[in-house]
């Protein structure tokens, strides 16, 4: 379809990217792979972008770098990977904040047994205070990479959440 | 380089001070938390008084420079090479609206909820830090949303609609349930994932014309963007920027994430968030791809989004998820609207827009207290009388009952479509009739059930939420008794708007035509 | 000869992506990530955008490889052997 | 089933991309916007790098953006996973050989990072590569000793402070001149490390931010208990 450059050959990076990305997030049935296949789309999109601004045979966009004859590449695509580059780290580290509050309230990641573990909280809870199934994670969870220190401090957490706003009762589930 | 050395102050309205809706409250929430560990009263009084003092600027600024479009170059560079700022009758509309209805449903004082923070035991200071982190996230997506309205320039539009995105998933979080974490976690994939594609047409759009700026991209569409790549980027940015405008495919986050929140950050959501990102929409729309493509492409995903949006209202069992369905249905009529184009089209669409953000944010305001199934809800109105009669009022209203606003957003919409009459314009008529009276079966249904016989009705409306929506639905019957001044102002907004022209003479008052 | 430099990191860095969906263990998942992050520095370098490449080095490959690993640990998915429990329908 | 819809989707989604985008003339840009702030930026800013420039001078607002949308990811990050307990299972400190490593890279982390920071308008690097450095400085200490009180509340100044630095300097533009943020100070002599304005000091403020804020999530997602049996 085209002859090999480096454009091309980036061009196709990009777009495997991104493609490999929107198919991981589709199909994967574990959230914490859902999230690592935006990383991968991200990714595809940042070298888009920047591919959006290389011109064949010039130099870096900083004086006194390279040649200063060469002509440079186009500064701006590369400000804005730059900011795209840390929305995305900031994007990413708030996703594992939730997975983290998610696999501690739950249990699991898996997709499908989340939704049976929601489907039963909902069932189970009716008249019980919500936030008591945070103490109570399924039975088999995997071990722990960490051994356990002798500390038992782990009971009280589920009712110390976040308060939420206005005052509610947990009721408004169908 | 810099404009203006002659006047040095800031107490003389000049355009520069635009800046200050959006960095103020920038501002205050990066210091909120620190400040929060000094002094409670203090954190806890400062964002409503940044929110006063920014709606007093934009009010200030917009009595004093005039109906006038301007535009504001940041950090004084010459138009195309820096980011500017554009103010035109309804981004300072909107960029009002911003403050004050973050005012409204302002997160903070939870004084007519009877039981406040100390219902719950907990260290105190774990309680300061999250009301501290809760007002700094609420002034971000301020910041973020005015940013939507003003600004000018492609990218800087997808930061600030970034910084939305990313300060609503930590409110819609907050009310700290499972499940919420679950729907949050999912919106922000959803939502990133549109991010993704809106770079890539970001990136399609600055190789084909080598420009951020809307205003020269708006001079440059004719010649570069008027063919299928063109029409590509649109249809990702389309779907890039409509996660938050609720757009058909990828508004599946809406239902769960209003349901999971707290009932005044949904009313914020879909209230307001949701307008602006339908603004961004049509800027993209008017400026940069006038091609009959584009609007077709709107006008599909509307049509689809109202009929799913409606028949799943209808099936709703409780009420904030009612709220939401019906929310991404009057969406889809916004979208359906503003594909119509021209002059008509923008002001059916703007009409719309405006009702719902007056209608949606009040009804969500009710749900504070309503946040049950629906059947809970049976008698609800002989505790709250004023909240029964409220809804009956914006029920009528969003149905479309003759004297109300609803009843002429709605009708705007239909001419549009009839004058228009291709086959399309027939069928999102039709459906857009259909869905009129399935919502008035859904709306009518619960209005009944408010006033049925119940010895144990749900708990009573706090004095705040209830005043909020009373003052919504004022306005309301105000803008019903003083319909053809507000049609009047509508109708110059909309002229502004859709002026393309005008845009790019207002950025480039001289000509300066770049390289072309 | 950048763009047989480039061919290789490109193909490496798909199969490292593809690697990201099929592995099983999440571990060789997150590695893998960041191996993509590494590709993405060197194309950078390639297409002369040195600042982008820099910070694509500390963020992509660094920090959110850190970010991500730890995530591993607190959600009891560090282990390399697959105990099949596997979520890896992909 | 569903992924196999999923598979042929993601192929259509392919070829349609990349139909369209082979028609893109890669390589050879317009650069409308670009080429005139190459010509025009070393007088008007005064950086020699010009990604510096357009960063923080022509971009400087987008930049403002991004810290904001850091800190709100940091600040969502601490919403949802609240104040960490202090008794909180830790992990156990790392070897003497990490600890030792750590004692020596600690510091050598933050010179490098501060060294990048102020460097930014000159050579490859500023305030954000700076900042990943110095979390990374930061990350190193934790790693080595977990059980070491991280003063949170130093964090929440430093970020605090920082942000508001970078908008105050702007503010401090729009009274000296009318515009946000617009340079201030002159361009100055071309590759000295006091030139090019404010940019500078907008670098410092800004890896000191990146930094904080970077910290505070990973001390976040460390903190946060390890899952017990």
């Amino acid at each position: 379809m085209m002859s090999l450059t480096l454009e091309g050959v980036v061009l196709i990076g990009a777009l495997g990217l991104i493609v490999i990305g929107a198919l991981g997030m589709a199909i994967s049935n574990h959230l914490f792979r859902m999230l690592l296949a935006l990383v991968l789309a991200e990714s595809g999109a940042n070298l888009l972008i920047v591919l959006s601004g290389y011109r064949v045979g010039a130099s870096a966009p900083i004086l006194g770098f390279g040649d200063p004859t060469a002509p440079m590449v186009d500064p701006v695509p590369q400000v804005l990977v730059l900011t795209a580059i840390v929305i995305g780290v900031g994007v990413q580290a708030l996703a594992v904040a939730l997975l983290l509050k998610v696999y501690r309230v739950y249990g699991t990641l898996n997709v499908r047994e989340l939704r049976d573990r929601m489907d039963a909280d909902v069932a189970t809870a009716a008249g019980v205070e919500a936030d008591a199934s945070q103490d109570a994670p399924a039975g088999e969870r995997p071990l722990p990479p960490v051994p356990a220190h002798a500390s038992v401090g782990s009971g009280g957490f589920g009712r110390r959440g976040p308060v939420p706003f206005p005052p509610q009762s947990d009721e408004r589930r169908p | 380089m810099i404009s203006d050395l002659a006047v040095p102050n800031l107490f003389v309205a000049q355009a520069g001070q635009l800046v200050l809706p959006v960095v103020l409250p920038l501002l205050a929430a990066f210091l909120m938390q620190p400040l929060a560990r000094v002094s409670t009263a203090l954190a806890r009084g400062l964002g409503p008084l940044v929110l006063i003092l920014c709606a007093w600027i934009t009010a200030q600024l917009w009595i004093q420079l005039g109906d006038a479009p301007f535009t504001l170059a940041i950090g004084g560079f010459a138009p195309p090479l820096g980011i500017l700022f554009y103010a035109d009758g309804i981004a300072l509309l909107f960029a009002l609206a911003v403050p004050v209805f973050a005012l409204l449903f302002w997160p903070g004082s939870e004084s007519g909820g009877g039981a406040g923070a100390d219902s719950r035991p907990g260290s105190d200071q774990a309680d300061r830090d999250q009301a501290a982190r809760r007002d700094a996230l609420v002034l971000l997506l301020v910041a973020a949303t005015t940013g939507l309205a003003l600004s000018g320039d492609l990218f800087n539009l997808y930061v600030f609609y970034e910084l939305a995105a990313v300060a609503s998933f930590g409110l819609v979080a907050l009310s700290g349930t499972g499940r919420a974490q679950v729907a949050t976690f999912r919106y922000l994939m959803i939502s990133a994932f549109g991010s993704v594609l809106a770079l890539a047409g970001i990136a399609i759009l600055y190789m084909q014309t080598g420009t951020l700026n809307l205003g020269q991209l708006a001079q440059l569409a004719p010649e570069t963007l008027n063919n299928p790549i063109g029409s590509a980027a649109f249809a990702l940015m389309l779907i890039g920027f409509g996660v938050k405008a609720e757009l058909f495919p990828v508004n599946t986050w809406v239902p769960e994430v209003y349901a999971g929140a707290p009932a005044r950050v949904s009313a914020l959501l879909a209230g307001l968030v949701s307008k602006l990102a339908v603004l961004v929409i049509v800027r993209l729309l008017v400026l940069i791809f006038p091609q009959p493509e584009a609007a077709q492409m709107l006008l599909v995903l509307g049509v689809l989004g109202v009929l799913t949006g409606e028949f799943a209202a209808w099936r709703a069992k409780d009420f904030p998820r009612m709220l939401a369905f019906s929310s991404i249905g009057q969406l889809g009529i916004v979208f359906v609207a503003f594909s119509i184009g021209g002059e008509i089209g923008l002001l059916a669409g703007l009409a719309v827009a405006l009702h719902h953000l007056i209608v949606k944010s009040a009804l969500f305001g009710l749900a504070v207290r309503w946040n049950g199934s629906l059947e809970a809800l049976a008698g609800a109105a002989r505790t709250s009388p004023l909240g029964a009669a409220l809804f009956v009022l914006f029920a009528l209203s969003l149905v479309g009952v003759p004297p109300l606003p609803g009843f002429w957003a709605k009708l705007t919409v239909i001419v549009g479509l009839a004058e228009r009459g291709t086959p399309l314009d027939i069928t999102a008529l039709m459906s857009i009739l259909l869905v009129t009276a399935v919502e008035a079966s859904y709306l009518f249904r619960v209005a009944i059930r408010l006033y049925q016989d119940n010895p144990d009705p749900v708990a009573r409306h706090a004095r705040r939420d209830l005043g909020v929506s009373a003052l919504l639905g004022a306005v309301l019957v105000a803008a019903t008794l003083g319909l053809r001044p507000v049609a009047d102002v509508l109708g110059a907004g909309a002229a502004q708007l859709g002026d393309r022209a005008g845009y790019i003479e207002t950025v480039f008052p001289s000509h300066v035509a770049g390289k072309d | 000869m950048t763009t047989w430099v480039a061919l290789v990191v490109v193909v490496l860095m798909l199969a490292s992506a593809l690697a990201v969906l099929l592995l099983r263990s999440f571990v060789a998942a997150v590695a893998a990530t960041a191996v993509v992050g590494l590709g993405l520095t060197v194309l950078f370098v390639l297409m002369r955008a040195p600042d982008v490449a820099m910070t694509e080095a500390a963020v992509g490959a660094g920090l959110s490889g850190v970010i991500l690993a730890l995530a591993l640990r607190r959600l009891g998915l560090w282990r390399i052997e697959d105990n099949g429990r596997g979520d890896g329908d992909a | 089933m569903r992924n196999l819809a999923s598979l042929l989707f993601a192929g259509g989604l392919a070829f349609l991309l990349l139909t369209l985008l082979s028609q893109l003339a890669f390589g050879t840009p317009p650069m409308r916007v670009g080429s005139e702030i190459l010509a025009v930026a070393p007088g008007e800013v005064g950086a020699a790098n010009l990604v510096t420039a357009i960063l923080l001078g022509y971009r400087g607002f987008d930049t403002l953006g991004e810290l904001a949308i850091l800190f709100a990811a940091a600040t969502a990050a601490g919403v949802v996973l609240g104040r960490r307990r202090d008794d909180a299972r830790r992990d156990p400190p790392g070897g003497e050989v990490l600890r030792t490593g750590a004692d020596l890279l600690f510091p050598l982390l933050v010179v490098v990072g501060f060294y990048v920071i102020a460097h930014g308008h000159l050579t490859p690097g500023g305030g954000f590569q700076g900042g990943v450095i110095l979390a990374a400085a930061f990350f190193v200490a934790l790693l080595a000793q977990p059980a070491r009180h991280l003063s949170h509340g130093l964090i929440l100044w430093i970020e605090g402070l920082a942000g508001a630095a970078f908008i105050l300097i702007g503010i401090w533009a729009l009274v000296a001149s009318g515009d946000f943020l617009a340079p201030l100070l002159g361009p100055g002599r071309m590759g000295e490390l006091l030139s090019a304005g404010t940019l500078p000091l907008l670098s410092l403020a800004i890896g000191l931010k990146v930094g904080a804020e970077l910290a505070g999530i990973m001390a976040h997602i460390a903190d946060a208990e390890a899952p017990d049996t």
